[in-house]
């Protein structure tokens, strides 16, 4: 086949054939076509399946609004489920495959559905595969399950990227059609910052669809200057293939542009589409209209569109559906596409006008009265059934036919923010009603101006409004001449007849029976109909069906139509890749990666590195020769005890705190006391939520009689900053506080075992015998004269100290330190190390702090001042938080060295029935403690403290892991503290 | 969302973090209030739909405390103030 | 009329003309022993099992808009009982065995589909965390294991396992978790209540509470009076509006969740998934659409819809566990109000008023609890004592230091 | 000080470098050091007088104000971020205590950050990729914090084709990565 419906004229670029195929058959189209005009122009009517049903479908539309004709784009890791072919811009090499169809398109085992589809009326599901009651699941469902959904995903990763981006204007004008085009001119002239967004290609909307004229030029032809003349002014962004897709809060808009999509793959380094977050103080939308079929037997066959879009497909694409076409209208627009086809050498063979009165078409057979009432042809149109105005039927063969049974404008975006649209009797339509999206007016067919004159007009009026809006101020120009012509329609929902079904939503498969048989069961309410027939819910969200179906359910239950609802549209506007949406965030670049000046460093050595928030920690560093991290997180955790281990601490939270009220304020933050402690040493600080919950930990120091630096916890160096400020703006507003974060300026090291002092003292300047630098001793110190500083506190329980440099120095920093370290064999220990040193102190950590436990909980609960008022200090004291029975922190260990420990283990006394009545709390972390040679734990246990010493289980029945523990307290190592305080 | 900050203008509501209701600025004292008082100050809420005063971190900008007051209903936000100042006029000192 | 296969073959060889009206539509009487307000989910079935478990007459259900307009028609229709402490496990746990005998029980397929729900575990901590869970809920008799990265990868190999920002180490299962109709969830338990002789009274909004000497005597509504003995509110999302008609402050905020879902897609996804380095969960429906969503917005509302950073961080999680999903299209998207509680959990409880009961603060766990919540709240309306797995859902648990916070977040309800 | 303390750059380098995609340039800043300088409570004189005579500028908020050997733009409410050439003023803190005593509060911050300096034609479509200051509009000197790629970086506008990115230092490579990307995307 080579083009054979092609006819002359269109907005298509001859001089350039392009290749694509379509299901594996090879055809021809040129520049400017969809996948579906240059289908069209081969002859090519059928493209789809529909949902339920199976039945042979073709394009409805030509246009965002389809419903059928739904394909596979492209292929491979590429493929496109759901793609509109209607909308798909056609390049060179394009292939397409249709979808939810097998064996293949023309001949659909799944069609059977249709043959049995007297059982599956809407809701059939909800009353039966009930019996036998397990067969739903195992038998039924599957099944269903297996029939579900329409295009295929190819399960591969997605191999193009996607952008986002931000807009700024003053008006953001969505929809380039003549009103469109006029608001933006308007304002575009006044200087304002326009953006005009149109989700076409080519801007000019129905008018490069018509053949109207505007100031005496063609449609088009007025539309392509006044997009010149836009694209001059440097105040106007015009921005095609870009689909406005959701009104949000504060003028603020979502748009999808479709970079490359009509391209085979993108250029390199471009995306294939952007997400554009279009920020604007006013929005013109101006989105047009959308056609309606009339619901008739069988009016879902291909070759039965929208009577405007096949006149779009003549006009715009230089295609004849059909050799003989019919035209199907309740109204003069129907009318218009009889005398479009005509002129363009189609040859139209009735026009079936439903209303008595209408104007005569000239030449053409215009049968007025009359309806259309069934259809004919398996795979596509062969004829149709007309019952005259006489109540005669006759059989009239044609391969087109165009319906048109009025024009819904657009209030798709205007009713994102859930504002009920109005209904407008004249136009039987519903349009903009009160309460849209602050800052948003329609204009042009989207507010009902359904005549050229009237979009333009509405454009051109609405623009003078933003702008006076905005303090501009503006006159009213002229508006060039254009057709200004009424709708004349007559409403006709659908046409009684017979026991056929009638389609109504086609992707979906509502027919008017559904709608009826929802009445039936007293599904009136709008919602009702909508979630027990599925109507709107397709991927077109209703654009063609929904007004059709609450106008038969109207008609039905003796209600308005507006009385009787309309369910709203929620975005987007046109489904939108999830791509799109998440943008450069996937892979690796999910979350942006934190580093330790230090980085460098430890992969030089081979680190293991493991995610901790976004940061990036040092794990363990295994040496040759060792084959399991067990190995290593041995070996560091021996080597720190016996001589010297170092460590990245960078990570932790560290606020600077300074001012003449500084102590006043950790005195309110923390549950303990600061104002007391001494310049030159630090303290463990336990911060609580207001409800009495430990909220975080750490050391803070004293530096100077105004100047404290707080550390916190790597996970909560955020929240807790975000305290201090709450603390210091909101509730103590004028204490003289300030905060600023030191977290990066700072590479923190520890430094711990017996010899850290021997180690350090070759590196700091400054004499830090016990003497001079006491156990928590802190201040600031020189390191061959670079500024620094050291505190002396122990994680681990040994003789330790924590040294920080400026960020830059941190690698020169962690390799001196590792030169210094030589004599003594120091070793870099990472987070699992750090993890056993600190269980083998009992310290609490994550495990521990999980924002469910109270200071007394952890053992901790004398270190809440009653003396002072401090953040958690009243509602600690519940009785719920201070009953003797409640969870306390214990030690653990296996009663047999061998024994395996669990973290997430739940204790249960002995010979105790496995049930809930019998759990005693859990086992909260958990690791192998070289030194003591077995595994050890904390844990949360009820009464834990009146337990110390009890035998009990740790059971883990995830793994079948069940372990007689012993209970002891949390402090496995040097319980006394004489190590950290030698 | 676009909140007017009272001192740099129109912000992204992005860039900031929610609290709550501007209530929890009033924070019983310690010392004197009891368990009850500080149950109501924490646990209870108007939770009124529509007019809500309410507390905003401006995390990804200035670090300003803003109590914004916001329609529940409409997301239109009224106004914008300092949470300090608010705080100050409720007569939250030190 | 009792439905079955049968019955369905026998209407299609007959015209479908024998189906009758699913509810009727009563006008509201003057008293009722019980009201409740609210029909959605939780409403339903509190009535429904108030009819069949209680045997109690004269109850009707009012609804402000239409019957399961609520959270039980906006929800991504997950059911589970993976919670981890005492005070919510056995309660879901009771509701998941409801809904394994649902069906059955009200004669209607509301397709209560037990694919599995897989929590992913991405860190040692998270690991540790999820293994106490699984723990717990194996305690409290229901189901949990936990699957390797590798028997991960064989259910689900085009999760991101090569090129991750966050490793998938694993996950923790409940196979009896899974999805269920949400809407046949609300006709159902509509139909049994009206085939048991509830009214259910939609368009009727309450506007007052009549509290005389410390007790109800009925509520107000759009239309007219009704008179009561007892009235149980169930209103999640708008709890704080009903309650102010009595006066009463709630330990509760309404805040927006969004939900998503995609164009219809061949089947993909079996089960439910949530991911744990990002805020995303998904399953796919029957119908082949993916469902799914992610956090809240963060900020009280009543707006029922959200804005775009949340569903940017929803795509950005979908797509950094999925990198397949790239080329699906986001199709719908919408928000419920749900009552965000204080503590994450709900609170099913009798207020300071005589003959009021609340029921309320589902945060978005409500769709999972609604036949345990029904059969619950009934319990309570009935006998005045709670149900054995329900006992705390107290409004004191918050005086006297007793809160069931899951996620340990404290009174900040938008981070539950 | 430190000639002995060799430094890496928060790119990991022993220099900073420059890179170029198209026409966009990427260049990272070593050499300026950075303080936070807050007002303490009730010195607003004090503070003013002494930022004066020192010559630290205080520009009002969304500002960034040049000088030598000071520069500065306002972050918060009676808080200003100071820079100063590195080579001069490495111990910032040391530097401008002395000016400010009691009246202000003053913390190194020069290496809690990554400085960039872009430059290139159309830097507004390069930045609308990244960030929603709306930089066609706002005026040269303008600074603003800002969310680039999760990040939070502070955005200095010193002309039409120049603005200077302040970015967490740890996330230097993550940063640089997503400005690439976005130049890429436009060259």
């Amino acid at each position: 086949m080579s083009q054979s419906h092609r006819i002359a004229g269109g907005q298509i670029d001859r001089s350039t054939t392009l290749r694509f195929s379509f299901d594996g058959a090879s055809y021809a189209g040129h520049p400017g076509d969809t996948l579906a005009s240059a289908l069209l122009a081969n002859g090519v009517r059928l493209m789809g399946r529909s949902f339920k049903y199976h039945r042979p479908r073709g394009p409805l539309s030509a246009g965002s609004e389809e419903p059928n004709a739904l394909v596979h784009l492209r292929s491979g890791a590429r493929q496109e489920p759901n793609t509109r072919a209607t909308v798909a811009e056609l390049f060179d090499g394009l292939t397409a495959t249709s979808q939810n169809a097998w064996p293949s398109l023309r001949f659909d085992a799944m069609a059977i559905n249709d043959r049995l589809s007297s059982f599956f009326t809407a809701g059939f599901y909800y009353k039966t595969f009930m019996w036998p009651a397990a067969f739903w699941e195992k038998v039924y469902e599957p099944i269903i399950r297996r029939a579900a959904g329409l295009g295929a995903l190819t399960r591969e990763d997605d191999p193009d990227s996607y952008d986002k981006a931000f807009a700024h204007c003053d008006l953001l004008v969505i929809g380039a059609g003549p009103a469109g085009l006029m608001a933006a001119l308007t304002a575009g002239r006044a200087g304002v910052r326009v953006i005009l967004a149109d989700e076409d290609f080519r801007m000019g909307g129905r008018l490069n669809a018509e053949v109207l004229t505007i100031g005496g030029q063609a449609g088009g032809d007025w539309a392509a200057g006044v997009v010149a003349e836009l694209a001059s002014l440097p105040n106007v962004r015009l921005m095609a293939r870009t689909t406005v897709v959701g009104a949000f809060d504060a003028g603020i808009y979502a748009a999808v542009e479709r970079v490359s999509d009509h391209l085979p793959v993108p250029l390199p380094g471009k995306p294939r589409q952007t997400l554009w977050r279009i920020y604007s103080k006013r929005a013109i939308v101006a989105a047009g209209a959308t056609e309606r079929p009339i619901a008739f037997e069988n009016n879902d066959r291909p070759g039965i569109m929208l009577a405007g879009a096949l006149r779009a497909y003549a006009n715009r694409w230089g295609v004849a559906v059909g050799d003989r076409v019919a035209i199907f209208t309740n109204n003069d627009d129907g009318l218009r596409s009889a005398a479009d086809l005509t002129a363009k050498g189609v040859q139209v063979v009735a026009v079936i006008d439903s209303r008595t009165d209408g104007p005569l078409l000239p030449g053409i057979r215009h049968l007025r009265g009359a309806q259309v009432i069934d259809s004919t042809g398996r795979l596509g149109l062969s004829g149709i059934t007309v019952r005259l105005a006489t109540g005669q039927t006759e059989t009239i063969a044609c391969t087109a036919l165009g319906v048109s049974g009025g024009w819904n404008p657009n209030i798709n975006i205007h009713s994102h923010h859930r504002a009920r649209p109005e209904w407008r009797a004249d136009i039987a339509a519903f349009v903009p009603g009160q309460g849209g999206p602050a800052g948003l007016i329609a204009a042009g067919a989207a507010a009902g101006h359904l005549s050229t004159y009237g979009a333009l007009a509405g454009g051109h009026v609405q623009a003078l409004a933003v702008l006076e809006s905005l303090g501009i101020t503006a006159t009213a120009g002229d508006l060039p001449k254009a057709e200004d012509a009424p709708l004349n329609l007559s409403p006709l929902w659908h046409v009684p007849h017979g026991k056929g079904r009638a389609w109504i939503d086609q992707q979906n498969d509502v027919t008017v029976k559904d709608v009826k048989l929802a009445q039936q069961e007293n599904f009136t309410s709008v919602e009702h109909l909508k979630r027990y027939t599925t109507l709107g819910m397709a991927t077109d969200q209703g654009k063609t069906g929904n007004v059709i179906g609450i106008a038969v359910m109207a008609e039905l239950t003796g209600r308005a139509i507006p009385e009787t609802g309309t369910t709203i549209y929620r975005p987007p506007y046109t489904p939108v890749a999830m791509g799109a949406l998440a943008g450069r965030s996937r892979g690796k670049e999910f979350k942006p990666f934190r580093l330790t000046p230090s980085h460098k460093w430890a992969s030089e050595q081979g680190a293991i590195f493991v995610e901790v928030g976004n940061w990036l920690r040092t794990q363990w560093v295994p040496k040759p020769g060792e084959t399991t991290w067990r190995e290593s997180v041995d070996r560091e955790v021996l080597a720190t005890r016996r001589s010297v281990g170092i460590c990245d601490v960078t990570t932790l939270g560290k606020i600077d705190i300074q001012g003449t009220d500084a102590a006043a304020f950790l005195d309110k933050v923390y549950c303990n006391t600061f104002s007391t402690l001494a310049v030159g040493k630090c303290r463990y600080g336990l911060m609580l939520r207001e409800d009495g919950m430990v909220f975080d930990d750490g050391t803070t120091a004293r530096l100077a009689e105004h100047e404290y630096v707080m550390t916190t916890t790597t996970a909560n160096a955020v929240t807790v900053f975000r305290h201090l400020e709450y603390c210091r703006q909101v509730l103590w507003p004028d204490m003289d506080v300030q905060i600023i974060s030191t977290t990066e300026a700072w590479a923190q090291y520890s430094v711990a075992g017996p010899n850290a002092r021997k180690l350090l003292e070759k590196v700091v300047d400054q004499d830090i015998s016990d003497a001079a630098f006491p156990y928590m001793g802190a201040g600031s110190v020189t390191l061959g004269g670079l500024r620094g500083r050291l505190f002396r506190i122990s994680f681990s329980g040994e003789l330790a100290y924590e040294v920080a440099v400026p960020a830059r120095y941190g690698d020169a920093l962690m390799r001196r330190l590792m030169a210094a370290g030589a004599e003594f064999d120091a070793v870099v220990y990472g987070t699992e190390a750090l993890g056993v040193m600190r269980i083998e102190k009992g310290h609490v950590a994550g495990g521990e702090l999980n924002g469910q436990s109270s200071a007394l909980n952890m053992g901790l609960g004398k270190m809440v001042s009653k003396k002072k008022d401090s953040i958690g200090m009243v509602l600690s004291q519940r009785e719920g938080m201070t009953r003797a029975d409640g969870y306390r922190l214990v030690g653990v260990k296996p009663a047999d060295p061998k024994g395996v420990l669990q973290a997430g283990s739940h204790f249960l006394e002995v010979g105790a029935p496995v049930e809930l009545a019998s759990d005693g709390g859990w086992l909260t972390s958990k690791v192998y403690s070289p030194h003591l040679g077995c595994d050890i734990a904390l844990g949360y246990l009820k009464a834990g403290d009146q337990k110390i010493g009890r035998r009990m289980r740790a059971v883990n029945f995830l793994t079948g892991t069940d372990t007689l523990v012993d209970i002891v307290s949390p402090h496995f190592f040097d319980p006394d503290g004489e190590r950290f305080r030698g | 969302m676009i909140i007017p900050h009272p001192i740099l203008g129109p912000r992204d509501a992005q860039e900031f973090v929610y609290l709550g209701d501007a209530s929890l600025i009033d924070r019983p004292d310690g010392m004197t209030a009891g368990i009850e008082v500080f149950h109501d100050y924490l646990y209870n809420r108007d939770n009124p739909a529509g007019l809500h005063r309410e507390l905003w971190y401006h995390e990804q900008g200035d670090r300003s405390w803003l109590v914004v007051t916001r329609d529940t209903v409409t997301h239109e936000i009224v106004s914008a103030e300092l949470a300090r100042d608010v705080a100050r006029a409720r007569g939250r000192s030190k | 009329m009792r439905y079955s296969g049968l019955r369905v073959i026998a209407e299609a060889l007959t015209g479908h003309k024998g189906w009758k009206p699913v509810w009727r539509d009563p006008a509201p009487q003057a008293a009722y022993d019980y009201v409740i307000v609210g029909g959605g989910g939780h409403g339903l079935a509190t009535a429904y099992y108030l009819a069949k478990e209680f045997k109690q007459a004269r109850i009707a259900v009012l609804e402000k808009g239409y019957l399961g307009g609520g959270n039980v028609g906006r929800n991504t229709t997950i059911i589970r009982s993976n919670y981890l402490l005492d005070g919510n496990e056995p309660f879901y746990e009771f509701s998941l065995k409801l809904w394994e005998g649902l069906e059955q029980d009200f004669n209607y397929n509301a397709m209560v589909s037990q694919r599995g729900i897989i929590n992913l575990i991405h860190t040692d901590a998270q690991r540790d965390a999820f293994t106490r869970r699984g723990n717990a809920m194996i305690l409290n008799g229901a189901d949990a294991e936990m699957v390797s990265r590798d028997q991960l990868r064989a259910m689900y190999p085009f999760l991101n396992f090569d090129n991750a920002r966050f490793p998938i180490k694993g996950a923790l299962m409940q196979r009896r978790g899974g999805t269920v109709r949400h809407d046949a969830v609300a006709w159902g338990y509509a139909r049994g209540a009206d085939m048991r002789g509830v009214d259910l009274i939609q368009n009727c909004e309450v506007t007052g509470m009549r509290i005389e000497n410390g007790r109800i005597l009925g509520v107000e509504t759009t239309r007219g009076f009704i008179g009561a003995k007892k009235v149980g509110v169930a209103v999640a999302g708008s709890s704080s509006r009903v309650m102010a008609h009595a006066g009463m402050r709630l330990p509760i905020e309404s805040h927006v969740l969004q939900a998503f879902v995609s164009e219809g897609l061949k089947p993909l996804i079996d089960g439910v998934m949530t991911f744990g380095a990002g805020h995303f969960y998904v399953s796919q429906s029957d119908k082949g659409g993916l469902v799914f969503g992610g956090d809240i917005d963060g900020y009280n509302s009543y707006a029922q819809r959200g804005n775009l950073p949340v569903i940017e961080d929803v795509a950005e999680g979908g797509m950094a566990l999925m990198p397949m999903i790239g080329r699906a299209r986001l199709l719908r998207m919408w928000g419920g109000i749900m009552d965000m509680s204080m503590d994450g959990s709900p609170i099913i409880d009798r207020t300071s008023v005589d003959g009021l009961y609340f029921n309320g603060g589902w945060c978005y766990g409500g769709f999972k609890a609604t036949p345990a919540s029904g059969w619950c709240f009934a319990h309570l309306l009935a006998t005045d004592q709670p149900h054995p797995t329900a006992t705390a859902y107290r409004f004191d648990r918050f005086l006297k230091g007793l809160m069931i916070d899951e996620k340990g977040q404290g009174a900040q309800p938008n981070l539950h | 000080m430190a000639d002995a303390w060799k430094s890496l750059t928060a790119l990991g380098h022993d220099t900073a470098r420059t890179v170029t995609v198209g026409p966009y340039r990427i260049t990272e800043r070593d050499d300026v050091a950075l303080a936070s300088v807050a007002l303490r409570r009730g010195q607003d004189q004090a503070f003013a007088a002494a930022a004066a005579k020192a010559g630290v500028p205080l520009p009002p908020p969304l500002q960034s104000a040049s000088g030598t050997p000071y520069g500065a733009f306002w972050v918060t409410p009676d808080m200003w971020f100071v820079t100063a050439p590195f080579a001069s003023h490495e111990d910032i803190v040391a530097h401008l205590k002395p000016v400010f005593g009691a009246a202000a509060s003053i913390t190194e911050q020069t290496d809690a950050w990554v400085c960039f300096d872009l430059s290139g034609p159309a830097l507004t479509a390069w930045m609308e990729r990244l960030c929603n200051v709306d930089l066609a509009v706002v005026p040269d000197g303008y600074a603003t914090r800002t969310m680039m790629d999760h990040l939070g970086v502070y955005l200095l506008k010193q002309g039409a084709d120049a603005v200077r990115l302040f970015g967490p230092r740890s996330s230097a490579q993550s940063l640089l990565h997503a400005l690439e990307v976005a130049a890429a995307s436009l060259a």
